[in-house]
């Protein structure tokens, strides 16, 4: 599901449901999908941003070698 | 005088190394009339330029006079390109001449300044029209006089700074009637070569050798020229009609060719500070969004998830403890109902005390009463009986009377009583009883 | 005769035999036969009265026993 | 007789034999009868009223047995 | 019968017993029926109760065990 | 019954148990009755609440795998 | 892609590309895309201004033709 937002969206609901689980005012099924939803898009936009760091790293070193 | 004293040739080298050191006075343009001209042997050109308030002695070497299309003779007026100086030997100021060209206005220069005028009017120098020149043409095309020293320039300016792009280059005369319609005949196949841009150059000259480029119909071309065309012609005090038409009007060939294309080196180092720009900008975004990242990886939520049901906790254990609040209830009911069993209880007994109380206040009265009755009854039986004591009629016989009686009663009078007859008589202790012996009776009853 | 005579009549036969003998109008052997009557009137009520008194203890003691 | 009266008609009883006796109008006979009758009544009453205390002692010391 | 009763008619007719003991206005026997009456329905109102306070344990209890 | 319920659900009925015998004039069988519901439904939100924390750490740990 | 490009096209690009990482308003994802194309663009542009000493023994050749 996360896989096919982009960053951006992950991050913006990534936002949202800090902020809910801050309110802390939803009920516990809500808090658990809402603790769920949120690790996986932690986790996606890990994956994500190590994916991009790798790529510009491989892109700056490209130079070097040519 | 205290001053040091200089010697001459001392004082002249030192003028000299100030004007030589001072940049105004190098390459500079000036004009005035020529007289005193004398072409020595070596070559090299003597004159004195002149108006009507000063002169300066002026040499042209033999280098320079020998390029010259135009031969100077006293009285003419001239431009001069030069450098000053001063000639130590004799001390004298001098001009340095490396160029030379008529001035004032002949045939030519009032053609040149009709048509000028003309196309101005009708706009052919209007900026608006003007094409923009690309910044890095790979394509350059260059018109110009075959083995010229223009071209000369134009190529090796091109090697050293663009080599990159390719030059089409087209051969045509640059002087003369027929350069013209070669020119204008050469841009229509630059056109076809669908060139970036277009240098058109040639070498400083008289007017009359760079009449070609006052040409009209060439005016015109350059014109409607779609490909942006840079003009250098002649030197820097050289303006042909062409360089007011053209896109660009560079002073020079070698000028031309540096307007048209970048330099390699600068490009290179462009494109590496581009590319550092993109690696930096890029880099501080990803950094900037691992910060983020990171910030919602290091939340509390995250890495200790149990904060979210502490809260709960908390509140399932504050009502959990409430709910012992039932032993409360039962006690206060166990309360009441000790309370109401005693409350019950102590209002029996009380009323069995009670009772028992009236019980015993009633019996003791009904005994008192019997008894008090009683007092009362023996009491007055007493008094009857004193009384009855008192009034008995028996009391008399004690002083000695007695009571007689016969069979009929008591006796009252001797009539009742014959002799004979028996009497009982009565005293207080006891009776007699008495026959009758005989009567007497007592007179006056 | 007296026998079947209350108390209380017998208390008054008394007080009027009383009466008469005090008046002492009547001839004496109606004195004589007075105070006689008035004898045994005395000795009868006497006889009620300690019967009274008689049952009265008994009744009393008979509480006390109980 | 007595027996088949309830504590409250004894004592109404009673009641009435106190007023007569206090009124003082009546024979002695009569006085004699209300005073065995009200010694009865009270032995009755005093009797009931024992029976009472025992029963309810009773029943209270049940409670505490069980 | 009292059995029958809920904990709460219980007391409910033990407070119209103690008021009607109060008012003081019924016969001595009557006073004795309330009595046993009353009696009755305390002892069923403490077999309730620690019977409530049995089940209020062994519920509590039951949790902790869990 | 209660496993039907939410978190917050059964939180509410608890809130509304305590409320009513906190003020105590149910009858004693509906205090039993109240009580025992609570106990059930605190019990059922403890369940659900140690599900919950299970299942975050089992996210949370199945995030640190990775 | 990059090599249909005129070199003048490439360089204007680069400069849009910077400037909108600069100005950094886009997401990521586009950010990755924009230095990949920027990178891309770079080593072309660089590859045709290292093809100039090959270009120009062909210049200098073809100009002796003439």
């Amino acid at each position: 599901m996360a896989t096919k937002k982009t960053f951006e969206q992950s991050m913006e609901r990534l936002n949202i449901i800090v902020d809910l689980l801050e309110k802390n005012e939803q009920p516990l099924d809500e808090t658990i999908k809402l603790f769920e939803e949120g690790l996986g898009l932690v986790q996606e936009c890990d994956k994500q941003l190590k994916g991009f760091e790798k790529k510009i790293d491989e892109l700056a070193s490209k130079k070097v070698e040519e | 005088m205290s001053q040091a004293v200089v010697k001459v040739s001392t004082l002249v080298s030192y003028l000299k190394s100030k004007i030589d050191q001072d940049n105004y006075l190098q390459r500079i343009l000036v004009s005035g009339e020529i007289s005193n001209f004398v072409h020595h042997r070596s070559g090299h050109w003597y004159f004195t330029l002149k108006d009507e308030a000063s002169r300066l002695s002026c040499v042209m070497f033999s280098s320079s006079a020998s390029r010259s299309k135009y031969y100077p003779k006293d009285g003419d007026k001239v431009i001069l390109q030069a450098n000053t100086s001063v000639f130590e030997s004799s001390g004298q100021l001098q001009l340095y001449v490396t160029g030379i060209k008529l001035d004032g206005i002949g045939d030519l220069h009032i053609q040149f300044e009709l048509l000028k005028k003309k196309l101005f009017e009708e706009g052919y120098f209007d900026e608006n029209h003007k094409l923009e020149i690309p910044k890095y043409p790979m394509r350059i095309g260059l018109i110009t006089g075959k083995n010229t020293a223009a071209r000369e320039d134009v190529v090796s300016t091109l090697a050293r700074r663009w080599p990159i792009a390719d030059l089409v280059e087209i051969n045509t005369l640059v002087q003369g009637e027929a350069a013209s319609a070669q020119i204008i005949q050469a841009i229509g196949k630059m056109e076809k070569e669908e060139v970036d841009v277009l240098l058109l150059v040639r070498g400083g000259g008289s007017i009359e050798d760079l009449w070609a480029f006052n040409d009209e119909a060439l005016a015109k071309c350059i014109y409607h020229c779609t490909i942006p065309i840079i003009t250098g012609v002649g030197h820097e005090i050289d303006t042909t009609i062409v360089d007011y038409v053209s896109d660009l009007r560079a002073p020079t060939p070698t000028g031309a060719c540096e307007i048209a294309t970048p330099d390699q080196e600068d490009v290179k180092q462009n494109l590496a500070l581009l590319k550092q720009a993109l690696i930096k900008q890029c880099r501080s975004d990803v950094e900037f969004e691992r910060a983020q990242v990171n910030r919602f990886k290091n939340m509390t939520w995250f890495i200790s998830p149990g904060t979210l049901v502490d809260q709960r906790k908390m509140k399932l254990d504050y009502i959990s403890n409430r709910l012992q609040i039932v032993s409360y209830s039962s006690q206060k009911k166990r309360i009441e109902l000790e309370q109401v069993s005693q409350n019950f209880k102590s209002l029996v007994s009380k009323k069995l005390h009670q009772v028992g109380l009236e019980v015993q206040t009633k019996a003791q009265f009904i005994n008192q009463n019997v008894m008090q009755r009683f007092d009362r009854e023996n009491k007055k039986l007493g008094s009857m009986i004193h009384l009855l004591d008192a009034y008995s009629p028996l009391n008399v016989l004690k002083r000695g009377y007695s009571i007689t009686s016969n069979s009929k009663g008591i006796c009252t009078s001797v009539k009742q009583v014959q002799v004979g007859d028996e009497l009982t008589v009565r005293l207080t202790d006891g009776e007699l009883i008495t026959k009758v012996n005989r009567k007497e009776s007592r007179h006056g009853n």
